[in-house]
């Protein structure tokens, strides 16, 4: 066995997500690192896409703050403006964005904007970015977020970005042309829309974590999927990987 | 410019914003304005807790990263130092707002907002079917934005405007064709020659510029490419200092309404920006425009 | 590519047209072709007299600097060799129709159509009421358009397809965006740390291609802008000797048909093709993409 | 007095539409050199543009045949795409176009795609180009045709660029935000709109010829406007400019 975080887990089961050759929103922070990692083990043909307008190959070589940082541009396939490559994600260009939010529901619903009523909330968080476009359009959306009682919620107090609506086929009747989110990475679990209702289900819980534990941090009745088990936990390689690209040791505490 | 205007202070997201433009604009005490971007990092959340806007129309407003932007909430969530509305977007409509309004557009369908609820929060979005297919086919309508100005930070331009911009660009070019003005503030003034050089990195020609302005470092702390570093800690600084109202105003006054103007922001950074300078040389290979 | 394919030989207008793969489309007797483009010079005019094209789709159809194109005319006022079908738009419409193919909006409602019969002709353009002004206000709707291959020449690229374009672009962009597939004809073939130097200068990155080949002066007798001028005389020739039926027959014998690639094209023009290289230097400023 | 051209002549009434500052839709032929006569002499603050992507402020140096060539692009004020230079139209960022056309009408609607009708026509003329989005958004429209009874007709068989459509204030009620045709430029005159109804009416007759054979050579009932003049001939100034231009003597024939 080999120590890590569960930080380091996340980031490794987010780059298990990401298959060779496919293009990516990749964002900023953790599921940056996830793309550095999938880069160096299982999917050397990767494209990292950047809603500001640039599209790389190699991850940057140098830590980033923001996604127009110098090191984000420097060797770049593409520096561009938003249009150009947000515009990507209609006709089945993009396989998959990562979103992350401070609330989901169980239909996948994201929340990046309001909390409480939006002509009165309590909380105003800073808003939607390119989080609503990636949603609507990307083959699939790969989400994480803190698992946490408040923030894996019933219902969400203003869709930002769509999951599965109301479930079912409401998705696809509201006119979205992406497929949705495929996958939930929490700090405990993974979780994955299950079942005709599009629901988000128990997938596998990460070593170290109860079933019990999840299901206590959930707010909505989580059910599991027929094929629950643990989350593979990272092999020599991933964390090998990891370590190369997270130099400093950001993500190891 | 005019108390009231909507303005564009930076639209490539997290480069090139044109601070000194932010600075001059609270110094000068401009009132009721509405801020246009997809995310100008820090600079609308200073507009904002100076009391200077009436609304914010863009996709994000925080301090990217550091999270939130303390006076946007403060604005929001009690109105302080007075309420704002906010005209919510995603970073693409947003986008082809700018498009429509640069390009002539009255409106842009688009179907990447549908779901979300921001077509509830922002009126001026209005849900259609498209009229080219029999079935049911949803698409939402955003009119064009045109604001009154658009301030850009440009690596380099000669005196009649005439700049190169290299990098990511965001929405620098939708939003500032979309504007009724342009004022570009240039970190070097080069000659006329030198921009004539190599058309094809134009993105906003002289002549469609009002107004030139040499301001070496206009975009501290937000990088310029190939010319300045971002500056982490000043971000940072920020975020800690302005958690409550009398650090802003004491930020505020320290780093704006003290300094004359940006010749004295410079020197009171002194080495600091000087750190910040990119030294090294990563040249683009050549292209040629002989033609013969 | 299939027989019945909606292709796009150029969008640039009348520069970087790519004749080489008009030559082999010819070649491989292609057939039911769509040709989608504003303008491609005498590249349609060619394809419409091989037969090839069902139908054509674009702003303009001739000989830019010799007037008509005979192939063009005898098709649409004879229907010799065949009844070919055209789909008029503008340039701005069908830059719009491109634009919307590209970036996924069903449609652009636009302003600079109006009051022309090209609304009549062409059924594919909807008249419409603006939503947001409660007076009439007309808009005619242009619905995207998604070309199945586009081809494009650009003055270099890696061997993964990332390419550098220079000199106005017309349409490049957005017609390869919209296009299913793209293919490119690079001028010059360089290492990828060329390309890379200058991310800015990429209008296509090589992960949206699926081939580039190495063909130089495949756009002769158009111009690539700091590669190869115009060869004004060619396209004069061209003019005069397809007057008649059997002039193109002869004439496209003599320079396509005859001929197994572009090697053999380049050879038989010889001398002529050598004083068309541009020799001299006139080389852009250079930008720096260093981050320290 | 100096010696001249028709076609000169012609050139140089063009370069008298353009007035300094302005951003003027150059196109090829005629049209280019008239632009550079202005420049050289009243207005050496124009602003050329060309829709296939290119803005300059001085002229090209070398003759072009397109205005894709080499020395077309060469020293460029902007070389960039189609909808960014079009795009100008709108918002009253360009104040005049210049386009030709193989008819025009007594509403100075321009035909360049069918004579005949359009589903089976007699000829099939080239089509619109970007004429039909000059002549919807431009503040005004500066046409420029060869004056033959063939050409200047009653009704145009389709409208390609349109002018004052059916006449009055048929414009306006179609939604066209530009301005209009304001002045027609031919070898024999210049017509101009006049009046509520939008008719074009014969402004000036080019020296050398008459308003009989003017009124003749022109397919509808030609009106004049009230001030009906001698189209003023070429100054040394301007045919100085136009030689210096026209280096190879091109347009004097």
């Amino acid at each position: 066995m080999h120590e890590y975080s569960t930080q380091e887990l996340m980031i490794i089961a987010a780059a298990r997500q990401i298959n060779d050759g496919e293009r990516i929103f990749v964002g900023m922070r953790l599921p940056i690192t996830a793309y550095g990692v999938a880069r160096l083990t299982h999917a050397p043909n990767a494209v990292g896409l950047f809603e500001s307008g640039v599209a790389r190959y190699e991850p940057a070589e140098d830590m980033l703050y923001t996604m127009c940082d110098g090191p984000n541009q420097l060797g770049a396939a593409w520096t561009t403006g938003l249009i150009q490559i947000m515009g990507l994600l209609s006709g089945g260009r993009v396989h998959a964005g990562f979103i992350g939010g401070a609330e989901i529901d169980r239909f996948a619903n994201i929340n990046t904007s309001y909390i409480g009523d939006f002509e009165n909330p309590t909380t105003k968080l800073p808003g939607s970015g390119g989080a609503p476009d990636i949603a609507a359009m990307a083959e699939r959306l790969i989400v994480i977020i803190n698992h946490q009682k408040h923030r894996l919620v019933e219902k969400v107090d203003f869709i930002t970005s769509p999951g599965y609506l109301t479930g079912g086929d409401a998705r696809k009747k509201a006119g979205l042309p992406g497929g949705g989110p495929s996958v939930v990475i929490t700090d405990r679990a993974i979780l994955r829309p299950h079942g005709p209702e599009n629901e988000l289900h128990l997938a596998s819980v990460h070593p170290g974590h109860t079933v019990e534990e999840v299901i206590e941090n959930t707010s909505w009745e989580l059910k599991s999927t027929p094929d629950l088990g643990e989350t593979p936990a990272p092999t020599k390689d991933e964390l090998d990987a990891l370590h190369r690209i997270d130099k400093e040791g950001f993500w190891r505490s | 410019m005019p108390d009231g205007a909507s303005i564009v202070l930076g639209a490539a997201l997290e480069n090139a914003i044109p601070f000194a433009a932010t600075h001059e604009l609270i110094r000068q005490g401009k009132c009721d304005l509405n801020v246009v971007a997809p995310i100008s990092d820090i600079s609308t959340d200073m507009m904002i807790g100076t009391g200077c806007v009436a609304e914010v129309t863009g996709a994000w407003v925080g301090n990217v990263s550091g999270g939130m932007g303390h006076n946007f909430r403060r604005a929001t969530e009690h109105g302080e130092p007075h309420p704002i509305k906010v005209h919510d977007y995603s970073n693409f409509t947003i986008g082809m707002a700018f498009f429509a309004g640069a390009y002539g557009l009255p409106y842009v369908p688009v179907k990447s907002i549908l779901g979300s609820d921001i077509i509830k929060s922002n009126p001026q979005i209005k849900l259609a079917e498209n009229p080219f297919v029999d079935e049911p086919d949803p698409v939402a309508l955003v009119p064009a934005l045109k604001p009154d100005v658009a301030f850009l930070v440009v690596q380099r331009a000669d005196r009649a405007g005439n700049s190169h911009i290299w990098g990511s660009t965001g929405l620098t070019q939708e939003a500032s064709i979309a504007s009724e003005k342009i004022i570009v503030l240039a970190d070097e003034i080069v000659e006329p020659e030198v921009i004539a050089s190599d058309p094809s990195r134009v993105l906003i020609p002289g002549f469609g510029v009002n107004a030139v302005c040499h301001i070496p470092a206009a975009s501290h702390p937000s990088p310029l490419i190939g010319r300045w570093k971002r500056d982490n800690a000043f971000f940072h600084h920020y975020h800690q200092e302005t958690r409550e109202p009398d650090g802003f105003k004491r930020w505020v006054g320290e780093w704006v309404r003290d300094l004359p103007d940006h010749d004295a922001y410079r020197t009171k950074l002194g080495g600091e920006l000087e750190e910040l300078r990119v030294e090294g040389e990563a040249f683009s290979a050549p292209a040629n425009y002989a033609t013969d």
